[in-house]
C-alpha cells in the first residue's frame, strides 16, 4: 500500500490527544468518546501492518523515509519488521483498554488523562517503528514526560516519590546511550539504525557502547539490580498507567536489547553474555522469592513483572552459549523466540492482571493482600478471570504465559543445563507466589463486609478482561502466527549476530 | 640616564606607597586624596617616557573631574569615619599573599620567560621635534573615528545613566501651578452661609 | 583611511534611533510612556530592516579594520533584535503594574543591544572593549532601575564591582597581548601568534582574557555575581540580563578566542574552557537543586547551560562554535520564556518569584502550566523540545574532539540538572494551588509567550533549518 | 479414524464450555445431560477405537492435528498416536470418567455449585484424554498441566473451605515441582534430538543411549539416564511417589467423585502411563530404571503403613492407593510395564469402586467420614457393603478377582527381574500385600461390621443411597470381578502391547513369568505355591482378630508401640518439614532479599542515598555564595591567580 | 641604571595587585571599592603607555585615552548606583550587602 501507515499510526493519537486536551475537562465526556474513537481507530488501523506484513521477508516494511536533518544525515524513518510489527500491535491493542479503564475512574482532569494516554500510545509506536536512531531516542526520551505526568497526577499517595524515581531512573539511563548514538554517528557519518549495524567497531569500542546500551536498556527492562524504581511506579500509577507501564514501557528495553545491543554490539554481547544471563537469572530467581511476601497485590505483580522479563533478557543472551554449545541446532532460535514471544504474552497477561486490580481497587480502595479474600463469592465472574489470569502468569500451558518460558528454557538448555535448571524454577515460584495470592484474595470465606458488600463486574470491565482472555488462551493454543511473523527477522539477525564485526 | 632613573624609583615607590595608603586609610577623604597622589606620580611617570599628552589628560580629567566628583560624593553622603577595622587586618596575611602571588607571576613572566620581547630594553628616545599630542591628534579621530564614536556613546549613556539614577522628585518640595491658579473659580474659594440674625430676648 | 558607512549601517541607525527615542521620550507625561514603548520597538524593526537591506554574503572590513560585518553577525544581530524584542514585550506590562515604566528601561535597552552589536562586529580589541563597556554600563543602570529596592541597589553594586574587576583583567590581559604583537586587530593578531613563539607571555595574557570572558559568560569560578543579580534585579531587568547579552558573550568568545586567538586553542584556552566548563555543570547544577527562589533557580541553571555552551567552545572548530552557536540561541529563547513565565505570574505588588508560587498552575490555568511544562524540559534537555537539540549538538562536538568522558561528565549531571526542572513540574502539576486567582495576561503577552514556548517545541521537532542555519554562517 | 479421535477428545470439551459458560441458562439437568451425553460419546467412540484396534487389526494412528509452532527446523505440533496402549488408557479413562459422571448427580444433588463440577470434570476427561492420546512432549506436557489445573481447581471446590484451598494450593505446587523435573527432560531429549515427537525421538533411542552431557564439571553422564531420571521426577509428581507424595492425601479435600476419578483411577496413573510410552527411553537406562524401581518399592510399603492408623474413611483408601501405584511403579522399573498397565487398569476399576463406596457411605452419614462414628452399616447399605467387599478382595488380590491376578503377576514379574535393587523391591512388595490386606479389612470390618457408634439421629435416617449412586458401584464392581481374568492372558503374555512397549532382549521379565504361564485358572493354582496369596490373609485374619473379635486392642497397641504410631500418625513428618522447614525457609528468604537486598542496600544505599549526598553536597556547596562582595572578588582572584600558574607553570 | 619597559609593566602589575587586594581586603567601604577600580585601571593603562613606547605606536596611547573615557564614565555611574545604595540603606558598609546568597 502506498499510503503511510506507520505515519498515521504514529501520529493519530498524538493528533487525537491534542485535541482531547483542547476540549478541555469542561466537556470530558466528549474527550473520552474522542479518545476511545481514536484509540480503537488506531487499532483497526494498525491491524493493515498484519494483514499487509511478508511473513517471508526479514528486512523492513512499511518504510518511510523522510530527510529530518540533513546536517546530520538524520532521517524521519519509520518501519517495521517482524521484531516491531507485534510489539506496534500489542501498543495498538491494549491502548483502548487502559481508555476503558479509566472511564468512570478518573475523575481530576479526565481530559488530560486521556490525552497523555493518547499522546504516550503516539510515542511509544514511534519508538518501535523508528528505524532511525535519532528519531528513536527522541520518541524514546518523549515518552517520559506523560508517563511523568501520568504517575504524578493520578497517582497514589507516594506518587511524587514513584514518578521523580521513576523519570530520574530512566532519564539516567537513556542519556548514556545517547552519548553511544552520537559517538556512532560520529563513526557512521549517518543515524540510520542499519548503518550502526553495518559498523564496524573495535572490542573497546563495542564493550563501551554496549555498557551504554545495558544503562538504558536494563533500566527500562528493569534488570536486576536497577529495577527498583519499578514497584514504586506501579504501586502509585494508576491502573492505566500500570498496565502501559507494565504491557509496554518494559518491553522497550527488551526491543532496545534486540535492536542495538544484539545487533550493533555483537562481539561485546557474546563477550558480556555471562554478565547478562547471571542478571536475568538473578531477576528469575530473587525476585521470584521477593514476590512471594509481597503484601500489596501491584507490588506483587510487579516484582513477577521482573521475573518475567528476566526470562526475556536471558533468552536474548543464552544466544550465544546455545550455538556454541550446539551448533546447527536451534536452541538459539528457540531462545530468541522465547524471549520475543515472552514480551508480547506477558504484554497481556501483566495488563490483564493490572486491571483486575484496578476493579477490585476501583471497588474497595485497597490494595492490601490482607484487605481481601473470598472475592469469588461476591464477583463469580470475576474471580473466574482473574483465577484464568492468575494461572497464565504462572505460565500454565494452553496461556500464553507458557510458550515463551517453553521455548527459552529449551532454549537455555541447549546451552547449559544447569542454567536451565536454575530457570525453571520459575515453574514452582512463579506458581507459587501467583497462587498464593489467589488463594488469598479470591478462594475462601468472605474476609470482612466489604467485601461481602462487593459487586461483580460490570459489563464495561467484563468485555474488557473477556477479550484479554481471549487472547491469552488464543495465543496460547496457537502461537504459530506469531512465531512465524517473527522468524524470518530473528533468523537474520541471528546470521548477524553470528559474524563477528572485528 | 642616572637621572631618569632615580626619579623614575622615586615616583614609582612614591606611587606605590600612595596606591597603600588608599586601600588602607581608614577615612575615605584620605584615600581619596592618597589616590590623586597616586594619579599625580603616575603623571609625572608618564612624563619620564615622553607620553607628555596623556599624563597632562591624566591630570585634567581625573585629578581635576573625576576625584573631586568622589570628594564630593563623600562629602554628600556624609560617611562617619568608622574605627579600627578589624576585618582588614585578620583577611592582611591572606589576601597579601594572593596579591603577591599575582605580582611573582606577572612579573616572573615579564622578567624571564619573554624570549623575542624587547621588553628588556629602554624604549628608544623620540627626536626633539616630536609632539606626542599632534601624533594622537593625528590617528585619533581618523583611524580610531569608530572608537571615537563609540566614546561618545558610552558618554550619552553615562549621563542617561546618572539622571535615571539619581533624579527624582523629592517629596514636599514646593512649585507653584499657574494653570491651577488660572483655573481656579469663585466655588473653590468662598462659600456663602445664610446666619440666622440673633435676636435678644 | 577606508571608511564603509554601509556596512555600519544598522549600528549608526540604531544610534541616531536611540536619541530620537530619547529625545521623544523627555516630552511625554508618564501616563504615554507606551509611547516610547513603542518608538522602542519600532527602532528595534527599523533596525532590523537596515540589517536586513545591508546584510553581506562575504566578510566586510571597515573602518581601518576596527569594524567587520559578515553573515554570522548578522544572523546574530538578526536573534538579538528578536530576543530583545521579545524582553521588551513581557516587560511593559510588569513595569506599568510596578510603577516602573519609564522611557529609560527601553533607552538602556537599546544601548545595550547597540553595545553588542558592536561587540558582534568588532574587529579589533579596541571596539571590542567599547562595546563591552557600552553594554556593561547599561546593564549595571538597569539593575539599579528600581531605585526604591535595596535589593536592586545591592545587586546593581555587587554587578559593578565584579564587573569592573572582570573588565579590567580583560583590559589587562588585551595590553599584553598588545604589547606582544604590537597590534589590536584579530587577524594580524591571530597571524603574529600563530607566527612567533611568544608563548608564555600570550598565555598570560590568554589568562587575564580568559577571566573577562569567564566573567561575561557567568562560568565558574566567575559566576558569583549572577546569582545575585538575577535575584535582585526586577524581573524585567533579569529577563533581560537573563537573554540578550548571552549573544554577546558569545560574540566575544568566537571574536577573541576562536579568530584573534584561534593558535592557543591546544593546550591554550581548550584546557581552560575544560576546566570552567566541568567546575560551571558541577556547581551551577548541584546548587540549583538547593534553591526555593525561582529567579535564583533559573540564575544557577544558566550556569550549568554555560557549561554546556563551553563544550561547544571547547572543539575549537567550526563545528564546535557552531553547536556553541545554536546552544546559545536555543538558551536564549528558553530563559526568556522562563523568565516571561515569572512575569506572567506576578501581579502588582506581587513577585511570582518562589517556586511555591507555582504550585497547583494547572488547576489555575492548564494552557500556561503547559507552556512551563514545555519549558522546564527543554531545559531539562529532554526531547521533542529545543534544549534537546542544543546538548546533541554539543556534546557531538566534544565527542568529536574526542573527549569521551567529558561528555558523559555532562550527560550525567544534566540527570542530576533535570530534577530542580521536574521538581517545578509536579508543583504546578502534583501540589496544591496556594492562591487561586485565576490568571489574566495581556492578550499581546499570551501571545507571544504561548508563541515562544511553542517554538521551543516546533523548532524542536523541526531543528534542521536553525542548526543548518548556524552551521552555514560561521562555515562548518 | 482421525476425525473420530478428534471427536472423542472434543466431545468433553464441548460439553465442558457448554455446561461451564451456560451453566445457568442451561440448569442442573441440562448441565449433566450435557455433560454425560459427552463423555458417553467419547466412550463409544473409544470402544469402537478399541474394537478396531483389538480385534479389527487396525492400524496404530500417529497424525497431526496442526501445526503449533515452528521455527527453523523445529516443529512443534499437536497430533494423536492411538496404539493399543493408548486405546487402553482411553476406555478406562471414558468409562471411569462415565460412572463418575452418574455418580455424582447423586452425589452433588444439592450442592449449589453442581453445573461448575459437571463441567470441570468434563473438561478433566479432555485433558485426560489429550494426554494419554497425545503425539509429541508438547501436547504430553499440555495434559500433564491441563489434568493438574483441573485437579487444582476440583479439590478446591468446596473454595470456602480453608483446608480444601490449602490443600489444592498444596497439590498444584507439588506437582510443579514434579513438572520442573519434566520440562527439563523434555527440553533434554528436545536438545538431543532436535523435534519433541514420540516416534521420532524413539527411532532416535540408540543414538542417544551413546550420547553423554557433562553435568558436574568433568563427570560425563548418559543423556539418556538424566533425560529419563528428570522425567520421573514428573511422574513422581503426578503420580504420588515418595517424596511428593504429600498432596494425595490431601487432595482427599475434594468431592468423593474427584477422589475416585482423578486421585484415584485416571490422572494419578499418568505417571505411570508416560513411563510405559516412554518405554523405548527408559529401557536404555539401567540407572534411570533402578531409579523408578527403588522409589516405587519404598513408596510401595512406606504409604501401605500409613493407611493403617488413619480414621478418615477416604484418607484410607488414599494412602492405598498411593501404595498401589507404588506397585505400578515397581513394575515399570523392574521393566514389566505391561504389568504396570495391567495394574493400573485393574486398580482404576476397584478403587473406583472402593471410592465410590466410600462416597455412598458418607452420603447415607450425611457427609460424616469419620469411621470411629461407623460401624455395623451393613444391614443398611447392603448394595454398598457388597460392592466394598468386592472392591476390597479385588484390592488385596483374592485368587480370582482382578487385583489378584494383577498384582501377583507383578510381583512375579519383580521376583524375576532385573534392574538392580529388584531384590529390595520385591521384598517391599511382598510385605506390602500383608499390609494391603490388614488395612483393607480393617477398613471394612470397622465401616460394615461391629457396634454402630453413629449418633441417634443419623441411625434414623440411614438407608440405601438412590440408583444413581448405587449403579455406578454395580458397573464398576463387574469388572473388578472378572477383568483380570479375562484380559491377563492377552494382555500380559499375548503380546498385546508389541508396537507400544518396547522391552530390550533379555530384560522382560514377564517373558520369564509367561514361560508358566498356563491360563487363569492355572494361574490361580500355581499362586497357592506363592506366598503373597497367605500373606493377604494373614493380613485379612490380624485384621479380624483386632477389629472384631478384640476391639479394645488397638488402642493398647497403640500405646505400646507409641513412637511407631505417633511417627505413623505424622506421616513421617514430610508435611511437617514441608511447611515449617520448605515454605518457611522460602518466605523467610524472600522477605529477607525484600528488606535487605531491595530496600536497604539498593534502595536505601544506593538510590536513595545518591540523592541525599547530592542534596548535601549542593547545600554546602551553596554556602560558597556567602553574600560577601569581598569574597565574590576574592573567588575571582584566586582563579585568575590559578589559571596563571596553570597555564604558565605546568610542565 | 636603565629604565626598561619591564620596570614599568612591573610597576603597572603591583598596581594592578595592591588594586585587588584592595577590594577583596576592604570590609567597610564601598566608594573605596570604586577608587581601586581606578587604580586598576590605572595600572592597565601604565601598560599600554610603556607598550606603545615600546613599539612605538601610537594606538596604545590611543586605547589609554578611551580608557580614561570609559573611566569617567565607568565612576560616574559608579558613584550614581553608590548614591541609590545610600538613600535605600543608609549605609555604604560592605558588609551589609549580604541581603542576598545562597
Amino acid at each position: 500500500m502506498n499510503w503511510p501507515i506507520l505515519s498515521i499510526i504514529v501520529w493519530l493519537p498524538i493528533l487525537g490527544g491534542i485535541a482531547v486536551m483542547a476540549l478541555g475537562s469542561q466537556r470530558a465526556e466528549l474527550g473520552k468518546q474522542v479518545a476511545l474513537g481514536t484509540s480503537i481507530l488506531t487499532f483497526a488501523l494498525s491491524l493493515a501492518l498484519w494483514t499487509g506484513f511478508d511473513l517471508d521477508s526479514a528486512a523492513m516494511q512499511f518504510v518511510e523515509n523522510v530527510p529530518w536533518i540533513e546536517r546530520f544525515n538524520a532521517a524521519y524513518a519509520l518501519g517495521v519488521d517482524g521484531i516491531s510489527m507485534p510489539l506496534v500491535l500489542l501498543t495498538t491493542f491494549l491502548t483502548p483498554f487502559v481508555v476503558v479503564a479509566g472511564w468512570q475512574v478518573i475523575e481530576t482532569r479526565p481530559a488530560q488523562y486521556f490525552a497523555a494516554f493518547l499522546i504516550l500510545e503516539g510515542l511509544m509506536v514511534g519508538t518501535f517503528a523508528a528505524t532511525d536512531a535519532l528519531l528513536f531516542y527522541v520518541f524514546w526520551e518523549a515518552m517520559l514526560v506523560p508517563m511523568f505526568i501520568i504517575i504524578g497526577v493520578w497517582g497514589g499517595p507516594r506518587r511524587v516519590y514513584a514518578t521523580v524515581k521513576f523519570f530520574l531512573y530512566t532519564f539516567l539511563g537513556s542519556v548514556f546511550m545517547l552519548v553511544a548514538l552520537i559517538y556512532m554517528y560520529l563513526q557512521a557519518g549517518d543515524y540510520s539504525i542499519a548503518s550502526f549495524h553495518d559498523l564496524r567497531l573495535t572490542m573497546n569500542e563495542q564493550i563501551l557502547i554496549f555498557l551504554a546500551f545495558l544503562i538504558a536498556f536494563a533500566v527500562k527492562v528493569p534488570m536486576f539490580p536497577v529495577h527498583t524504581w519499578l514497584p514504586d511506579a506501579h504501586v502509585e500509577a494508576p491502573t492505566g498507567g500500570s498496565v502501559i507501564l507494565a504491557a509496554i514501557l518494559l518491553k522497550m528495553g527488551g526491543y532496545g536489547f534486540i535492536r542495538f545491543s544484539l545487533a550493533v554490539t555483537p562481539d561485546a554481547s557474546r563477550e558480556l553474555a555471562w554478565l547478562m544471563i547471571a542478571l536475568s537469572l538473578v531477576a528469575v530467581i530473587y525476585i521470584g522469592f521477593v514476590a512471594l511476601v509481597q503484601t500489596d497485590m501491584k507490588k506483587l505483580i510487579a516484582y513477577s513483572s521482573i521475573a518475567h522479563m528476566g526470562f526475556v533478557t536471558l533468552g536474548f543472551f543464552v544466544i550465544f552459549a546455545a550455538t556454541d554449545a550446539a551448533p546447527g541446532s536451534d536452541g538459539a532460535r528457540l531462545a530468541l523466540q522465547g524471549g520475543m514471544m515472552q514480551m508480547l504474552s506477558h504484554g497481556l497477561i501483566s495488563g490483564a492482571l493490572f486491571l483486575c486490580v484496578g476493579v477490585l481497587y476501583d471497588r474497595m480502595h485497597s490494595r492490601e493482600i490482607s484487605a481481601y479474600g473470598g472475592v469469588i463469592n461476591t464477583m463469580p465472574k470475576f474471580a473466574a478471570l482473574m483465577v484464568l489470569f492468575g494461572l497464565a502468569n504462572a505460565g500454565l500451558p494452553g496461556t500464553s504465559g507458557f510458550v515463551g518460558e517453553f521455548f527459552v528454557i529449551l532454549g537455555t538448555f541447549h546451552a547449559d543445563p544447569w542454567l536451565a535448571f536454575l530457570a525453571a524454577t520459575t515453574l514452582i515460584t512463579g506458581a507459587a507466589y501467583t497462587l498464593w495470592m489467589i488463594k488469598r484474595v479470591v478462594f475462601g470465606e468472605v474476609a470482612n463486609d466489604r467485601v461481602a458488600a462487593l459487586t461483580d463486574v460490570s459489563p464495561r470491565e467484563l468485555w474488557m478482561l473477556m477479550l484479554l482472555a481471549m487472547a491469552v488462551l488464543l495465543v496460547g493454543i496457537w502461537p504459530a502466527p506469531l512465531v512465524d511473523a517473527m522468524d524470518a527477522s530473528l533468523g537474520e539477525l541471528l546470521n548477524h549476530v553470528g559474524q563477528p564485526k572485528l | 640616564m642616572l637621572i631618569t632613573g632615580v626619579l623614575f624609583y622615586v615616583f614609582a615607590a612614591v606611587l606605590a606607597v600612595a596606591a597603600l595608603g588608599v586601600i588602607t586609610s581608614r577615612n575615605p577623604v584620605h584615600s581619596a586624596l592618597f589616590l590623586v597622589l597616586a594619579f599625580v606620580q603616575s603623571a609625572l611617570l608618564w612624563l619620564l617616557i615622553e607620553a607628555e599628552f596623556l599624563a597632562i589628560v591624566l591630570v585634567l580629567v581625573y585629578v581635576g573631574a573625576v576625584m573631586v566628583l568622589f570628594l564630593f560624593v563623600v562629602m554628600m553622603l556624609d560617611i562617619n569615619v568608622e574605627e579600627i577595622r578589624k576585618g582588614f587586618t585578620r583577611y592582611l596575611p591572606v589576601g597579601a599573599a594572593v596579591a603577591l602571588i599575582v605580582v611573582f607571576e606577572i612579573g616572573h613572566v615579564i622578567w624571564f620567560r619573554s624570549q623575542g620581547l624587547q621588553f628588556l630594553m629602554p624604549p628608544q628616545g623620540q627626536p626633539a621635534d616630536y609632539s606626542n599630542t599632534k601624533e594622537l591628534g593625528a590617528v585619533l579621530y581618523t583611524e580610531h573615528v569608530y572608537a571615537f564614536e563609540i566614546a561618545s556613546v558610552i558618554l550619552l549613556l553615562a549621563i542617561v545613566a546618572a539622571i535615571t539614577l539619581t533624579m527624582r522628585k523629592r517629596p514636599g518640595h514646593k512649585v507653584q501651578d499657574v494653570v491651577k491658579q488660572v483655573a481656579v473659580r469663585r466655588e473653590d474659594r468662598v462659600r456663602i452661609v445664610k446666619v440666622e440674625p440673633s435676636r435678644e430676648s | 583611511m577606508d571608511i564603509n558607512y554601509a556596512a555600519a549601517a544598522p549600528e549608526i541607525f540604531l544610534g541616531l534611533a536611540i536619541c530620537a527615542v530619547l529625545l521623544v521620550d523627555v516630552f511625554l507625561r508618564d501616563h504615554q510612556r507606551d509611547t516610547t514603548y513603542v518608538l522602542a520597538m519600532v527602532a528595534l524593526i527599523g533596525t532590523a530592516a537596515v540589517t536586513a537591506y545591508f546584510a553581506v554574503t562575504e566578510p566586510v572590513v571597515t573602518f581601518n579594520g576596527s569594524y567587520v560585518t559578515d553573515p554570522a553577525s548578522g544572523v546574530l544581530k538578526m536573534f538579538a533584535y528578536v530576543a530583545l524584542g521579545i524582553t521588551f514585550l513581557y516587560s511593559r506590562e510588569y513595569l506599568e503594574n510596578n510603577g516602573l515604566l519609564k522611557g529609560e528601561f527601553f533607552v538602556l535597552g537599546l544601548f545595550g543591544l547597540l553595545g553588542i552589536m558592536i561587540m558582534i562586529s568588532a574587529h579589533s580589541l579596541l571596539t571590542l572593549y567599547l562595546g563591552l563597556e557600552v553594554l556593561a554600563l547599561s546593564q549595571y543602570t538597569l539593575v539599579a532601575f528600581n531605585r526604591d529596592s535595596a535589593t536592586s541597589a545591592e545587586s546593581a553594586m555587587k554587578y559593578f564591582v565584579l564587573g569592573a574587576i572582570a573588565s579590567g583583567a580583560l583590559l589587562y590581559g588585551i595590553s599584553l597581548l598588545y604589547g606582544i604583537t604590537g597590534t589590536l586587530q584579530l587577524d594580524e593578531l591571530a597571524a603574529r601568534i600563530g607566527s612567533e613563539d611568544i608563548s608564555i607571555p600570550a598565555l598570560l595574557a590568554l589568562a587575564f582574557i580568559i577571566v573577562g570572558v569567564a566573567f561575561k559568560f557567568g562560568a565558574v569560578p566567575f559566576h558569583m555575581w549572577l546569582p545575585d543579580v538575577y535575584h535582585g534585579a526586577p524581573t524585567p531587568v533579569t529577563l533581560y540580563i537573563g537573554s540578550v547579552p548571552k549573544i554577546a558573550s558569545f560574540a566575544l568568545v568566537w571574536r577573541v578566542l576562536a579568530e584573534g586567538l584561534g593558535p592557543l586553542h591546544d593546550g591554550g584556552w581548550r584546557d581552560m574552557l575544560i576546566v570552567l566548563c566541568v567546575l560551571s555543570l558541577g556547581l551551577g547544577n548541584l546548587v540549583a537543586i538547593a534553591q526555593t527562589n525561582l529567579k535564583r533557580m533559573l540564575a544557577y541553571s544558566t550556569i550549568s547551560h554555560v557549561g554546556f555552551i563551553f563544550m561547544g567552545f571547547i572543539a575549537g572548530n567550526e563545528q564546535g562554535l557552531s553547536a556553541a552557536l545554536f546552544y546559545t540561541f536555543a538558551y536564549v529563547l528558553m530563559a526568556a520564556a522562563a523568565f516571561g513565565m515569572v512575569i506572567l505570574l506576578s501581579r502588582r505588588g506581587f513577585e511570582a518569584e518562589r517556586l511555591e508560587d507555582f504550585k497547583g498552575l494547572n488547576a489555575r490555568s492548564p494552557w500556561f502550566a503547559l507552556v512551563m511544562l514545555m519549558i522546564m524540559f527543554s531545559m531539562a534537555g529532554v526531547p521533542p523540545f529545543i534544549g534537546f537539540y542544543a546538548k546533541l549538538v554539543v556534546l557531538g562536538a566534544v565527542l568529536d574532539a574526542g573527549l569521551v568522558w567529558l561528555a558523559a561528565f555532562g550527560v550525567l549531571f544534566a540527570v542530576i540538572g533535570a530534577y530542580y526542572y521536574i521538581r517545578l513540574v509536579w508543583y504546578m502539576y502534583f501540589a496544591e494551588a496556594a492562591d487561586t486567582t485565576p490568571l489574566r495576561p495581556a492578550a499581546d503577552m499570551r501571545i507571544v509567550i504561548s508563541a515562544n514556548a511553542l517554538g521551543l517545541l516546533v523548532l524542536g521537532v523541526f531543528p534542521g533549518f536553525l542548526i543548518d542555519l548556524c552551521a552555514r554562517v560561521l562555515g562548518a | 479414524m482421525g476425525n473420530l479421535y478428534l471427536a472423542v477428545v472434543l466431545a468433553p470439551l464441548v460439553a465442558a464450555i457448554v455446561a461451564g459458560l451456560f451453566g445457568r441458562r442451561i440448569g442442573r439437568a441440562g448441565a449433566h445431560w450435557v455433560t454425560i451425553a459427552g463423555v458417553t460419546v467419547s466412550f463409544v467412540l473409544s470402544l469402537i477405537a478399541l474394537n478396531d484396534l483389538v480385534f479389527g487389526g487396525g492400524e496404530t494412528y500417529n497424525a497431526t492435528v496442526y501445526r503449533w509452532a515452528s521455527m527453523g527446523g523445529m516443529y512443534f505440533e499437536v497430533g494423536f498416536l492411538v496404539d493399543r496402549l493408548t486405546v487402553l488408557m482411553m476406555t478406562v479413562v471414558t468409562f471411569v470418567s462415565l460412572c463418575v459422571h452418574v455418580y455424582t448427580i447423586g452425589y452433588m444433588h444439592d450442592d449449589d455449585g453442581y453445573q461448575r463440577f459437571f463441567s470441570y470434570i468434563s473438561l478433566f476427561t479432555f485433558a485426560m484424554l489429550m494426554l494419554v492420546m497425545s503425539n509429541n512432549f508438547l501436547q504430553l506436557f499440555f495434559g500433564w498441566e491441563a489434568v493438574g489445573v483441573v485437579s487444582y481447581l476440583l479439590i478446591g471446590f468446596w473454595y470456602k473451605r480453608p483446608t480444601a484451598i490449602f490443600a489444592n494450593l498444596k497439590a498444584f505446587l507439588v506437582n510443579r515441582v514434579g513438572d520442573f523435573g519434566f520440562i527439563l527432560g523434555i527440553a533434554a531429549l528436545a536438545m538431543a534430538t532436535g523435534t519433541l515427537d514420540y516416534a521420532l525421538t524413539f527411532a532416535d533411542a540408540e543414538r542417544l543411549s551413546g550420547l553423554a552431557i557433562e553435568i558436574f564439571s568433568g563427570t560425563q553422564w548418559s543423556l539418556l539416564t538424566v533425560a529419563c531420571i528428570c522425567l520421573f521426577v514428573g511422574a513422581m509428581g503426578k503420580s504420588a511417589q515418595v517424596p511428593l507424595h504429600v498432596w494425595l492425601p490431601d487432595s482427599m479435600e475434594g468431592p468423593t467423585p474427584i477422589s475416585a476419578l482423578i486421585h484415584a483411577a485416571t490422572m494419578v496413573t499418568a505417571g505411570i502411563f508416560m513411563v510405559a510410552r516412554m518405554s523405548p527411553l527408559f529401557e536404555l537406562s539401567q540407572t534411570a530404571l533402578s531409579v523408578v524401581l527403588v522409589i516405587g518399592a519404598i513408596t510401595a510399603f512406606v504409604t501401605g503403613l500409613l493407611g493403617l492408623v488413619q480414621q478418615d474413611i477416604k484418607r484410607v483408601i488414599a494412602y492405598s492407593t498411593l501404595s498401589q501405584l507404588g506397585y505400578m511403579t515397581v513394575a515399570l522399573g523392574a521393566s514389566a510395564y505391561a504389568a504396570g498397565i495391567f495394574h493400573l487398569m485393574t486398580h482404576a476399576f476397584f478403587k473406583a469402586l472402593l471410592f465410590l463406596a466410600a462416597g455412598s457411605v458418607i452420603i447415607a452419614m450425611h457427609h460424616e467420614q469419620d469411621i470411629r462414628k461407623m460401624g455395623g452399616l451393613r444391614k443398611y447399605l447392603p448394595i454398598t457393603y457388597w460392592t466394598s467387599v468386592v472392591g476390597t478382595l479385588a484390592l488385596i488380590g483374592f485368587p480370582g478377582f482382578s487385583g489378584f491376578f494383577s498384582k501377583d503377576a507383578l510381583i512375579e514379574a519383580v521376583h524375576a527381574s532385573t534392574t538392580p535393587g529388584h531384590a529390595l523391591a520385591y521384598w517391599a512388595v511382598l510385605l506390602g500385600v500383608f499390609v494391603t490386606s490388614l488395612y483393607s479389612f480393617r477398613l471394612l470390618f470397622v465401616v460394615f461390621h461391629g457396634e454402630e457408634r453413629m449418633d441417634h439421629h443419623t441411625k434414623e435416617h440411614l438407608h440405601e443411597t438412590p440408583w444413581v449412586v448405587t449403579g455406578p458401584l454395580i458397573a464398576l464392581a463387574i469388572p473388578s470381578v472378572v477383568i483380570g481374568w479375562l484380559t491377563i492372558g492377552p494382555v500380559l503374555f499375548g503380546g498385546y502391547f508389541d508396537g507400544a512397549i518396547v522391552n530390550l532382549e533379555g530384560q522382560n521379565p514377564l517373558e520369564v513369568v509367561g514361560e508358566e504361564f498356563h491360563g487363569p485358572a492355572a494361574f490361580v493354582q500355581h499362586a497357592f505355591g506363592g506366598m503373597a496369596v497367605y500373606l493377604a490373609a494373614a493380613g485379612a485374619l490380624v485384621a479380624w482378630f483386632l477389629y472384631l473379635k478384640r476391639p479394645d486392642l488397638p488402642a493398647r497397641l497403640m500405646g505400646t508401640f507409641g513412637a511407631l504410631y505417633g511417627l505413623l500418625a505424622n506421616k513421617y513428618y514430610f508435611d511437617w518439614f514441608n511447611e515449617n522447614v520448605v515454605a518457611r525457609a522460602a518466605r523467610g528468604l524472600g522477605f529477607g532479599l525484600w528488606k535487605v537486598g531491595d530496600e536497604t542496600l539498593i534502595d536505601g544505599a544506593v538510590v536513595n542515598g545518591s540523592a541525599r549526598a547530592v542534596g548535601l553536597i549542593a547545600a554546602l556547596a551553596r554556602g560558597l555564595q556567602s553574600g560577601y562582595l569581598y569574597h565574590y572578588a576574592f573567588a575571582m582572584i584566586v582563579g585568575l591567580a590559578a589559571l596563571v600558574g596553570w597555564l604558565v607553570y605546568r610542565p | 641604571m636603565t629604565i626598561t619597559t619591564a620596570h614599568y609593566l612591573v610597576l603597572s602589575a603591583l598596581l594592578f595587585s595592591i588594586s585587588v587586594a584592595g577590594i577583596f581586603l576592604n570590609r567597610k567601604n564601598v566608594i573605596l571599592l570604586l577608587m581601586c577600580i581606578e587604580l586598576m585601571l590605572l595600572a592597565v593603562n601604565f601598560n599600554f603607555v610603556a607598550f606603545s613606547r615600546m613599539l612605538g605606536d601610537a594606538t596604545g596611547q590611543v586605547f589609554v585615552f578611551f580608557i580614561l573615557t570609559v573611566a569617567a564614565a565607568e565612576a560616574a555611574i559608579g558613584l550614581a548606583i553608590l548614591v541609590v545604595l545610600f538613600r535605600n540603606t543608609r549605609s555604604l558598609n560592605v558588609d551589609d550587602l549580604d541581603k542576598l546568597k545562597g
